[in-house]
């Protein structure tokens, strides 16, 4: 808190509980912090939670309708198990202090929270933070995977990989973090500035779902026998269209809330300058870096295709997001502009790497959160501003910033040791996870089940029922009955009754 | 109950000494005041907010649960429970929720928002208490979908929005209530403890689910949900994408239904200063909220896999729901590890009243009777067996020593208290929305025909299908007259050429 | 900030140090005041950026099928060309005073912000409204104007037709403004009491549409032969109810957000008036508004057509909020029930109007947003209440206020003007912009690709792809490879896959 009791107790001066009436004010502006801080921090939860829709809605868009279900349940289960494996130990593994450098050892199970530092609502918003991780993946890997195998990597990403990761950098003790608990040496002197996770979060996410869809190989049909690639459209760009908007309103509680405090002075108390001028510049840096990756893919595959395609365009938006996520709270709106730009050609380009490759991530997942991730890195150690960066980072006066704005290399030295780093750790983790799951047979589904999709065999029938003798049929159905579920292989009945048959003549 | 400030103008004036000391204290305090009112009223408006967007949730849960071709009827309900509701709570629901002084059965201030703002209700309170009116009528109207007379849902909605619910919530919420655990200072507490029912798990959720358990009853299942020999028949919904769509809108939004329900984030536990306060308790009530849902999840995923052979993401749908409106109840005074077991629970108890449901023949196309209803019941007695002492005494205080959960040691009285409140509510809607719907069944304005219901009531009742994705559709159209017509207009064929696009779509 | 350093002090009174003493505890309010107003203003602005979500879901299902991909790209491209411009000038023409009536001159690229009285959170905050009144435009224009067309009406209308009006009617130095800066005269010493923008946002938008609209004619088969109206229903009555409800949503941080700051007494301090009640009541009015105009189309309707139509009470809800939007925070929750209910009626009749004289409007933007905007702009100069124009206008006593509350005529002249003015200036700058695109062909498209579907022509496919078949012959298709997005044009070969054939045969 800004409000200090022995500043106060000198200028109340001469009475003699002077003392203890500065505690007493300093007190309350305490409580209002608290209360303010804590507003703010929880509905930038809820906004990030919200973006576990819109996963699940441009994943649901993405795939073809007869794989929906699936990869909205494994959504689903992104949240549910996510919530209770940080519970139980994620959250600890990442942020329990005091610990090592490597992984947290406090707070297992919420034990001892409240304490200073974190209150309950830290743990809510970093739960919205783990599971985003594993959707993420989610994506590389749909329309073949088996779905015990999804249950299988969730838990272990959100539970392990990802926690140790966020501990590195994110906790006050672990070893790259640019917020290091004072007395601990930074890495080179700087530390990473991974503000809001370009690498914590979307490259890990990436990576690991790169690895699982290269031990997959591709979808069936997706390169034909003349090896050239063939879309496999998803069934509805409304959804895409949906998610992205979902993931964009998100993206504000993402970003912007990754400061936890607005209540917070950066001048001297009373002037406009503070952590929520800060927290406006970081919703403005994302803004623009999406806009401009957004603009940018739809000149740039206008050109190539010569199309205006939405679902690229919202590619493109979430690829720039990923970008500015690491550098939004240090760098200025005009550099996050040039951020923008890049990471569609990245994205692009990556994209056109894959084709050629023969990898095929259906929601380019890896090319996307792990590319643009990944430029991401690079961007905020060109570009860091000296002033924000001692803001944000505060109490290491004379510490580095961006290469391009005269702060030297050694940020950017830094941040590519933390790309190096993160690639290695999850690939060392995930690679062989995946790699067992494959060699045991629970990771890919059969070729008869990925072309009849996996709604039907794995998940009781298909997502819409938009035609009405569908479940006509069922109702006339001298066999139909007897569950819930059934597989529509039941033999069709004609209604027999006279509107419905008109009805389906008209709507069909 | 806005703005309990504790800044106190009286400890801080022999503090501050000198001989304006007084007048400094009441500024200093004042403008503390004016700081809480600004920061509750933010808390409250954006958690109102979220509420509001549960009925964007019901709406897409809804649609996606019920065949395509009675998706405009179930939506346009949706909007005119927001709708109606909003009059009918600002004309006089509000009045008979929150209207005191009053007496413990039926408020008597506010009507028409009169003589808002006072003390302790401005109208952020208004617009909060609204958004809980409508999601209950919002749960009814899942129960009875797909076969009944728009006319009988403008009477229900409007009768439990403006009259049933609000006497409800009047008994457990307001200071006036008979049963509230919340009770004006003076007057004594049911079992000397009053009933917590934080959020609503029996104010809001069993009621919404009694009322539609009668109307299911009375209007009997839909055609072809049983078949002649009796076995069940999977009438499944239309789009399992909008069912998933308004399961995360209403996880989304019940962030804003329970920690909202304190009201205000700006009060302290402890010493002015400590980190313990209202703003901890909030977030641990954001807590225990997700982990309920995300247990009832999972078990429900592993159990109707059990049973099915299927991972089944609409009943992992409705099992999180499910855990969400158990832990409503006992959201703020359980600990985290609490609410995994009261999830765990809320999921079974749904299976079983699904299976009960079907051996029973009873019909209810969203769940919505079991889920609100069921899972409502026994989050509120998880409530009375798991409350902790000091979270009890933190949220409700100013009364020392009272009861809390059995099984923490509080005693029986809370479980007592517990007991009449889900007595007194399944007696209270059952007295009035039971006669209400056989009324409205004698009179013929219940149940559709079973011609419309065939035929599906979009076609029948508003004016066409909410779907047309194929061109063909609406190019036959053109030929024809008026703006919404029965589709059983002669299909005249397109007479442009590029319309041999259709056949490229199908 | 309502602390006032000068009054403590002399309260604080015997301690040499009383003033310092005085500021430092004012100043810690200050801060406070700061946090809680940039936490209220940025998630209000994430509210207000949901509506683009809303627009874009309600455009989506407003639409036949085969236009969805256009009219969704549309939307994106608000939102992210809005970003751009806006930043680069459009805040500046908006709000960069000091200036002169007409335009503003400062801000350009966020120069010089943070300042007082503006931060990084108002700009984010007025994007999301201009990125609004494009939004309003592209559903007037829909499912028949080309690409190209669209790109340039929407930056000319985001970069400068909007912020000029909103210079006007906002801005401290605007000529019409009703909080215009002290020291200069109001406009018939009223000014113009467009609270969040019925004229400013909605009529705007709803002109601009009015007029592309007009130009480039109704859409093929709108009217038959006979000359008699027929509807071309959109395609998804469910995308229509969300993005109703996702825009309800958001107008909770269109208009009470619209005060910007909630920390703001409006008797003595410690009392319970202050802007935080006045801003849940303008919640209330907003609520109520649509609520009443909502039932009072169901009913209009029923009467009418005999249909429970879900459609049109969609549009009756936002007809009565675009209404209520300009006097929201002016007039009694009673008097917004009178606002919505004529604004119900006010739109059957114009969608009458529109009909008997040709005028085709796919999303009734121009009748919604421009007629019921103008009639509230009508409404807010009749019924605003005295006490209420005093506390949200403050330092002008005896100011003028609503017509039938006895504030005189003054305000409605205003008001009058202001729809003169906002009619006159939309159609001088966008129907001569509309006009020369029609001119050069690059305003409608051709008749074969408004038949085919602008999706099919101009974006690479349908956005839906529901029957899997589709997706299948792509992968056997001999001649079907090669590239992202092909015209679905290619021969259809038989899956060759036996499950495949099964699928098809069970789903269709």
């Amino acid at each position: 808190m800004s409000c200090s009791s022995s500043d106060l107790a000198l200028l109340l001066g001469s009475s003699a509980n002077s003392s203890a009436a500065a505690d007493y004010i300093c007190n309350q502006f305490a409580d209002a912090g608290y209360a303010i801080d804590t507003t703010y921090l929880l509905f930038s939860a809820y906004l990030v939670f919200s973006m576990q829709l819109g996963f699940a809605m441009l994943c649901a868009g993405s795939v073809r309708a007869k794989n929906t279900m699936n990869i909205m349940l494994t959504n689903v289960l992104d949240a549910a198990a996510g919530g209770l494996f940080y519970y139980l130990f994620g959250f600890a593994f990442a942020f329990g202090g005091p610990s090592n450098g490597f992984i947290g050892k406090h707070f297992f199970g919420l034990k001892e929270v409240p304490e200073p530092g974190f209150d309950y609502s830290n743990f809510l918003y970093q739960w919205a933070f783990a599971i985003a991780a594993a959707g993420i993946t989610s994506g590389s890997i749909a329309e073949r995977t088996q779905f015990v195998a999804y249950l299988i990597y969730s838990s272990f990403l959100t539970g392990f990989v990802y926690p140790v990761v966020s501990h590195w950098f994110w906790s006050g003790d672990g070893w790259a973090a640019a917020a290091r608990n004072s007395g601990e040496s930074l890495l080179f002197k700087s530390g990473v500035i991974d503000f809001a996770g370009s690498g914590v979060v979307h490259m890990v996410g990436g990576i690991a779902g790169l690895w699982g869809a290269l031990i997959e190989g591709p979808r069936i049909g997706r390169f034909d026998h003349g090896g050239r690639s063939v879309a496999l459209r998803g069934h509805s760009a409304t959804l895409v269209v949906l998610g992205t908007f979902l993931l964009w309103f998100g993206w504000y509680g993402f970003n912007p809330g990754s400061f936890n405090v607005i209540f917070k002075t950066y001048g001297p108390s009373g002037s406009l300058h503070g952590q929520w001028s800060a927290v406006g510049r970081t919703a403005v840096t994302t803004t623009l870096a999406g806009c401009t990756a957004a603009l940018t893919t739809l000149f740039g595959k206008r050109l190539q295709t010569g199309h205006w395609n939405v679902t690229d365009v919202c590619n493109g938006l979430l690829g720039g997001f990923a970008a500015i996520t690491s550098g939004c709270s240090v760098v200025d709106p005009w550099a996050a502009i040039i951020c923008g730009f890049v990471s569609a050609w990245v994205l692009i380009g990556l994209n056109k790497l894959a084709a050629a490759l023969k990898f095929d991530d259906p929601l380019e997942a890896a090319q996307l959160h792990g590319g643009c991730g990944a430029w991401g890195i690079i961007f905020t150690a060109l570009f860091a501003r000296e002033r924000y960066v001692n803001e944000v980072y505060p109490g290491r006066p004379g510490r580095p910033y961006g290469l391009f704005m005269g702060g030297g290399g050694r940020l950017l030295a830094a941040h590519v040791v933390q790309i190096l780093v993160i690639v290695g750790w999850v690939s060392a983790t995930m690679g062989p996870l995946f790699y067992a799951l494959h060699k045991f047979g629970l990771l890919r589904i059969s070729g008869e089940d990925e072309m009849a999709g996996m709604d039907l065999t794995r998940h009781g029938g298909f997502a819409y029922v938009y035609h009405d003798d569908d479940s006509i049929t069922q109702n006339g159905s001298p066999g139909g009955g007897g569950g819930f579920m059934l597989k529509s292989s039941v033999v069709r009945v004609e209604p027999r009754t006279a509107p419905a048959a008109a009805t389906n003549h008209e709507q069909v």
